[in-house]
């Protein structure tokens, strides 16, 4: 071994242990450290948005600080559906940055992908969107504080089958929540006695929904029952079945998060009429939601009240709650056990998180789209009353 | 420093060209640039213990892109389809995991085998064609591949990923940590010998010959190449190099999602290579490299904009190539001097 | 013309149509050994097509090619290499990139059937790169072994495309018009190498300098239309009325 | 047979919407050669001119569209004339890394500018509602963008085989240094050439938004699918442009009424078949 080649050999063995020994555990800081995950960048950046107008609009509407403690938000963007990226960000955010808690979370997958790290490392982790039943169950450490398509879509089938329908036609974007939406749907309404003459799939790159249309109208069905994936495909679907003459045939529009209100006044009058069942409308008529919506305004004014910035508040008091419980230290295991009897007046109305699975329990509500002062909005018609999630042992 | 190819300084077309010695035509050791890559990596992975997610996924995209590299750069097909040869090797390897056995190696060499297999299939068609053809060819095979994936819910988990598969320690011994220590670690290691791996196939007559074709195909076939098994095999390689970049990324992330199938994947992988300058390995590397810290730092900075900052970026890098960057500061710097 | 040489390649009532086009009709002829065929006919006479046909680039619709007596009408080009054909083509190089040694080594890997070789360093075959510099030397190139090819003068690009036909060690060469675009002053060393072209070697070449056609071939085939318009020694040609007025007459 | 019939005139319509957004790349890329990736953000620009248009400034459709039009036709001769020059000669990686780039930088902007959500352009009355056609409606909108479709293809067919800027445009990409010597003005025939290809850009932009909502992300949403007309149709054929469009329109449309489960797989397995079988483009041989 010449001199030049034994250098290069120390020089080897001394990087590889210091690579081995890693960083010396940092003295944390004073300020409780929350990482927010979502969509920052690309076609679902206005998630993003949302969360980070709804997460800073709670805390600000507390006097800026949670249980005598400073907090401190880190944003970490995913772009969109993408688990391998979400899992290296999750695990920086808990090795490097240290977080106590995380929150967020649009796509499922993402969700999925972190479930592993948070268990190893006892973070409690709120998703504030993310809607498939599976996710709670895969680390102890999820709390939920959106929804998910069982505990919408069942109590819609019920109601479909007192409204005297017998034949309904179902069609739904062809992915997880869309085939959750799908069973949730099939099952309750068969089980009340009616008939599903067709259930549709349709492709999520799906541009022209036309021959969609064309198939419901086909059915003879007197209603469909529809889950779409949010944004450009729901105008996209609303406008084909106005356009192809469904509203006037008087085929009944059944829906759930389709007349999100972050797009609903792109719609126009095309959406009058259509009929959903949802946990939350930002029209709903309480002392906290205009609370929520006027702390929601003031934080950005560009910022829309709808599922997911209410989920992200939401998330936000259950993460108070947390650390009002574990006095600002990490302690996963004391904050899930504190977190698992919330129960509390939300914008949405009275909810709680439900012991065993680790999700909210909320009304779900009927609404019809109506012209109030110039806008469109979701106003509700009835109170289906507190429903769990219905998905989980399925 | 890689391509047996670059030997001297580039003059004018027009000028006489100036005699230039034989020796300096042989290529460099094959060896050298995996060690010097293994020093930068384990150095890196040295100075941020708290990044090494990070650093792996650039592992993984190093790797990806090297594959992308014999493809583009070395036999001159350019692909956007290559994200099929990725995302199947991930796939088969997630599924391998959680259906048959849980060991890191045995799922690497079946996400690679499973890389190469497609390679094979799909080259035997897609080789036929040249040019724009195959590359829309590429596109079709992708999205092929993309809406089966989909279609195949049971086994793939569809849209919602495949997870729920825990790898077992690697060599038995080494636990995945939380730290990804050992991930990292792992990624490093398939990496360089991967690397040396097609380093010596980029210099051996295989790989003369198949830049031969890269530069002109019927002249090649003149001179007795038997030009589509050339490319069949080189093809088949690359697939094996990225299907073992899929499976690595599915053991590292214990997770699988269609983006490893996406088109957008395919394109930002040959925008790394291009960044980093097709056609040399190294430049795989460090275009792969550069690609995934910007990204990762503009969108830590501002995860509003970055598309600013990378597109910006894009189109200067057309204007000031980094080969001329690279040149023009060495100049500057030993004017200083 | 040696009749007792052997018949290296034979050409038999070679047809080509693209679609209505009828670009070879019904051409014969054979080569022997040693010999030195110029193939001469105005611009669109079907000359590189011919040369296409007979290298296996492109399929002929009738007819047969035979080399060293085989049938190679349905070979690939890679078989025809193999079996001893060999040729140049008319304005491109190999690899306008490579060093000129890589380009002559590139022809002696595919010469002893190396390139299917994966893992063992194309630098580690001292014979070949031995026998390639040889070549360079022949050809007058040694001193740019290491110049991109693409920076050496037109005339000795056209030189580096005999090398590697040569390289192969061919039995029969064809040459497509190795003279085309190179500079008067520069022809010279090309002519050179041409009068160095091993004896036993069948050639076919295309040209139009008809200096260089009546002094290098021992035998000229005139194609006009596609079809064969004459095939003599060079004194005959010369003297063929038809040939005067379908193209040397003009 | 009612399914058939819906399948034939869904499909044409889409077809149509394909050809339309395509038609623009088929003049770049096909006849000038240039890997123009940022043809989809060229369609966005025209289509958020538009809807700027008509809903916050409240012209009228029809006066709005050409406007959107002309204002899409300046930013590309601009483009053409400040940096995109210097690429034609460049390698088709370096094209298509510059426009990749290009095509951020719109998304960055437009993001910055609109915000996320979706632009509606508002129709008139008169396409705003459906045409009854016995057995089935079709909405208005649709007939529009067939007859527009129809009318491009043979307006720009008629351009490029029998004017003389057709013949130069040609000349200037076949045989640049020839045209030059004739004396034809290579500079303004490019110029004009790309501006043209980003002016139908812009109109597909408007006339397809009603199937490809407008958003910052369009830009590279749908440039696999007008790559895809544009290749099975063949370089710079413009008919093979339309007949793959309404091709390829009508087997997704077939798709959707038939097998929906199986996504867009019909949709690329009929791309890949009819590439394989013609891959210099439909029309061609």
């Amino acid at each position: 071994m010449n001199p030049s080649r034994r250098t290069l050999a120390r020089a080897l063995i001394a990087a590889s242990g210091l690579a081995l020994a890693g960083a010396p555990a940092l003295a944390q800081g004073a300020a409780v450290k929350v990482g927010v995950i979502g969509p920052f960048s690309g076609p679902f950046a206005h998630y993003g948005a949302l969360f980070k107008a709804g997460v800073e609009a709670y805390v600000a509407s507390q006097g800026g600080k949670l249980a005598g403690k400073d907090i401190e938000f880190i944003y970490r963007d995913t772009g969109g559906p993408n688990p391998g990226q979400t899992k290296t960000l999750v695990q920086e955010l808990i090795v490097k940055d240290k977080v106590d808690y995380l929150g967020g979370f649009v796509f499922t997958p993402n969700a999925l992908a972190v479930a592993p790290l948070i268990q190893q490392s006892r973070t409690p982790t709120v998703v504030f969107n993310a809607a498939t039943s599976a996710i709670t169950e895969k680390s102890e450490y999820f709390l939920r504080t959106s929804y998910t398509l069982w505990q919408v879509t069942v109590p819609l089938a019920q109601w479909a089958a007192q409204q005297n329908m017998k034949k309904v036609v179902t069609a739904v974007t062809d992915y997880g929540p869309g085939i959750d939406a799908e069973a949730a749907f099939k099952s309750e309404f068969v089980k009340q006695g009616g008939t599903v003459v067709e259930s549709i799939r349709m492709p999520i790159a799906t541009t022209d929904f036309g021959p969609f249309v064309q198939r419901i109208k086909a059915s003879g069905a007197q209603a469909v029952y529809t889950f779409l994936p949010g944004g450009p495909p729901n105008l996209g679907f609303v406008k084909a079945y106005n356009e192809n003459g469904l509203a006037k045939a008087g085929v009944q529009f059944l829906g759930t998060a389709e007349t999100d209100e972050f797009d609903l006044q792109k719609f126009g009058d095309s959406a009058l009429g259509l009929t959903t069942a949802f946990h939350y409308s930002g029209a709903h008529d309480s002392p906290e939601n205009r609370k929520f919506v006027d702390a929601l305004k003031k934080r950005d004014p560009a910022a829309v009240a709808n599922y997911a910035s209410v989920g992200a508040w939401d998330g936000m008091y259950v993460i108070h709650k947390m650390i009002e419980a574990t006095d600002g230290r990490k302690d996963g295991a004391k904050a899930l056990a504190a977190a698992r009897t919330l129960q509390w007046e939300s914008p949405r109305g009275p909810v709680r998180i439900d012991a065993k699975t680790r999700h909210i329990t909320q009304n779900v509500y009927l609404r019809k789209v109506e012209r109030a002062g110039g806008q469109l909005v979701n106003k509700e018609q009835q109170s289906f009353g507190p429903q769990t999630d219905f998905g989980l042992g399925k | 420093m890689n391509s047996p190819m670059t030997s001297t300084v580039s003059t004018a077309a027009k000028a006489p060209a100036q005699p230039v010695p034989a020796q300096a035509v042989r290529c460099a050791p094959p060896w050298r640039a995996p060690l010097l890559l293994l020093i930068a990596g384990l150095a890196a992975c040295a100075l941020f213990p708290d990044q090494l997610g990070l650093i792996t996924r650039i592992f993984i995209a190093g790797l990806f892109v090297l594959s992308l590299d014999l493809v583009v750069g070395v036999a001159g097909l350019a692909t956007l389809g290559h994200a099929a040869l990725f995302g199947l090797g991930a796939y088969a390897a997630g599924i391998f995991a959680l259906q048959v056995h849980a060991d890191p190696l045995l799922g690497l060499g079946v996400g690679s085998a499973a890389g190469a297999l497609t390679a094979l299939v799909s080259g035997a068609f897609l080789l036929r064609y040249q040019g724009f053809t195959f590359l829309m060819l590429t596109v079709a095979v992708s999205q092929i591949v993309l809406s089966l994936v989909q279609k195949a819910r049971d086994w793939t988990g569809g849209d919602d990923g495949l997870s729920g598969f825990a790898m077992a320690p690697l060599l038995g011994r080494f636990e995945f940590d939380l730290e990804g220590r050992v991930g990292a670690g792992y990624a490093l290691a398939v990496l360089v010998l991967m690397f040396y791996a097609a380093q010596r196939l980029v210099q051996s007559p295989f790989g003369l010959a198949v830049r031969g074709i890269h530069e002109n195909r019927a002249r090649m076939a003149a001179l007795g190449t038997p030009v589509f098994r050339r490319l069949w095999l080189l093809y088949t390689v690359a697939g094996a190099l990225a299907g073992a970049a899929g499976a690595l990324s599915a053991q590292t992330n214990a997770v699988v999602g269609t983006d490893s199938l996406s088109f957008a994947l395919s394109a930002e992988a040959l925008v790394m290579l291009i960044l980093g300058g097709a056609g040399q390995l190294t430049g795989a590397l460090v275009g792969a490299t550069v690609f995934t810290l910007l990204h990762h730092t503009a969108a830590s900075i501002n995860p509003y904009h970055w598309l600013f900052v990378v597109g910006g970026l894009l189109m200067l890098v057309v204007f000031v190539p980094p080969t001329r960057a690279w040149a023009w500061l060495r100049r500057r710097a030993g004017g200083l001097q | 013309m040696n009749a007792a040489a052997e018949v290296l390649l034979d050409v038999q009532a070679l047809d080509k149509r693209f679609g209505g086009l009828h670009v070879t009709r019904n051409v014969s002829f054979a080569l022997r050994a040693g010999d030195r065929l110029a193939l001469i006919g105005p611009n669109g006479a079907g000359k590189t097509t011919l040369v296409n046909q007979i290298s296996g680039v492109l399929a002929p619709s009738a007819g047969d090619i035979w080399l060293r007596g085989e049938n190679v009408t349905r070979a690939s080009q890679a078989e025809r290499v193999r079996a001893g054909l060999a040729r140049t083509f008319q304005i491109t190089t190999l690899a306008p990139h490579f060093p000129v040694q890589r380009q002559i080594e590139l022809a002696l890997f595919e010469r002893e059937g190396l390139t299917g070789r994966l893992w063992r360093s194309m630098d580690s075959y001292p014979a070949l790169q031995a026998e390639a510099s040889d070549i360079l030397a022949r050809f007058g190139l040694r001193a740019h072994a290491a110049t991109p090819t693409q920076d050496l003068a037109y005339g000795e690009q056209r030189l580096i495309e005999m090398a590697l036909a040569l390289a192969l060690r061919p039995k029969v060469l064809l040459l497509d018009e190795p003279m085309a675009g190179v500079p008067k002053g520069d022809g010279a060393r090309l002519l050179a190498a041409l009068d160095a072209l091993p004896r036993d070697l069948a050639v076919l070449i295309i040209e139009h300098d008809m200096d260089l056609v009546f002094r290098f071939a021992t035998r000229i085939v005139v194609l006009a239309e596609g079809a064969v318009l004459a095939d003599g020694s060079p004194d005959a040609i010369r003297r063929d009325p038809a040939v005067r007025a379908a193209y040397l007459g003009g | 047979m009612n399914t058939l019939f819906n399948i034939l005139i869904d499909g044409l319509a889409y077809g149509m919407v394909l050809f339309v957004i395509a038609v623009g790349l088929s003049v770049t890329l096909g006849l000038m050669r240039f890997v123009n990736l940022s043809h989809g953000a060229f369609a966005m620009v025209g289509g958020y001119c538009a809807a700027w248009l008509t809903r916050e400034a409240q012209w009228s459709f029809w006066l709005a569209v050409p406007l959107a039009i002309a204002a899409t036709a300046l930013l590309g001769a601009l483009l053409e004339a400040l940096v995109l020059r210097h690429l034609y000669r460049r390698k088709e990686l370096d094209q298509v890394l510059f426009t990749i780039g290009l095509s951020f930088v719109l998304i960055a902007t437009t993001n910055a500018i609109a915000g996320p959500q979706v632009q509606l352009i508002t129709l008139p009355p008169l396409l705003a509602g459906s045409v009854d056609l016995g057995f089935r409606t079709l909405p208005a909108q649709r007939l529009l963008v067939i007859g527009a479709g129809l009318a491009v293809a043979a307006a720009a067919a008629w351009t490029v085989t029998r004017t003389r800027f057709g013949v130069w445009l040609r000349a200037a990409v076949d045989h640049s240094g020839t045209a030059a010597a004739l004396g034809i003005p290579i500079r303004s025939v490019q110029c004009a050439s790309f501006a043209a290809g980003a002016a139908l850009a812009g109109f597909g932009g408007i006339l397809g938004a009603e199937l490809m909502p407008l958003e910052p992300y369009y830009a590279l949403k749908y440039l696999v699918l007008v790559l895809v007309v544009v290749a099975v149709g063949g370089m710079g054929s413009i008919a093979g442009s339309l007949v793959a469009a309404v091709l390829l329109g009508t087997i997704e449309t077939a798709s959707r009424y038939l097998a929906s489960g199986w996504g867009s797989l019909f949709f690329f397995v009929a791309m890949a078949a009819l590439l394989a079988w013609r891959p210099n483009g439909l029309l061609k041989r």
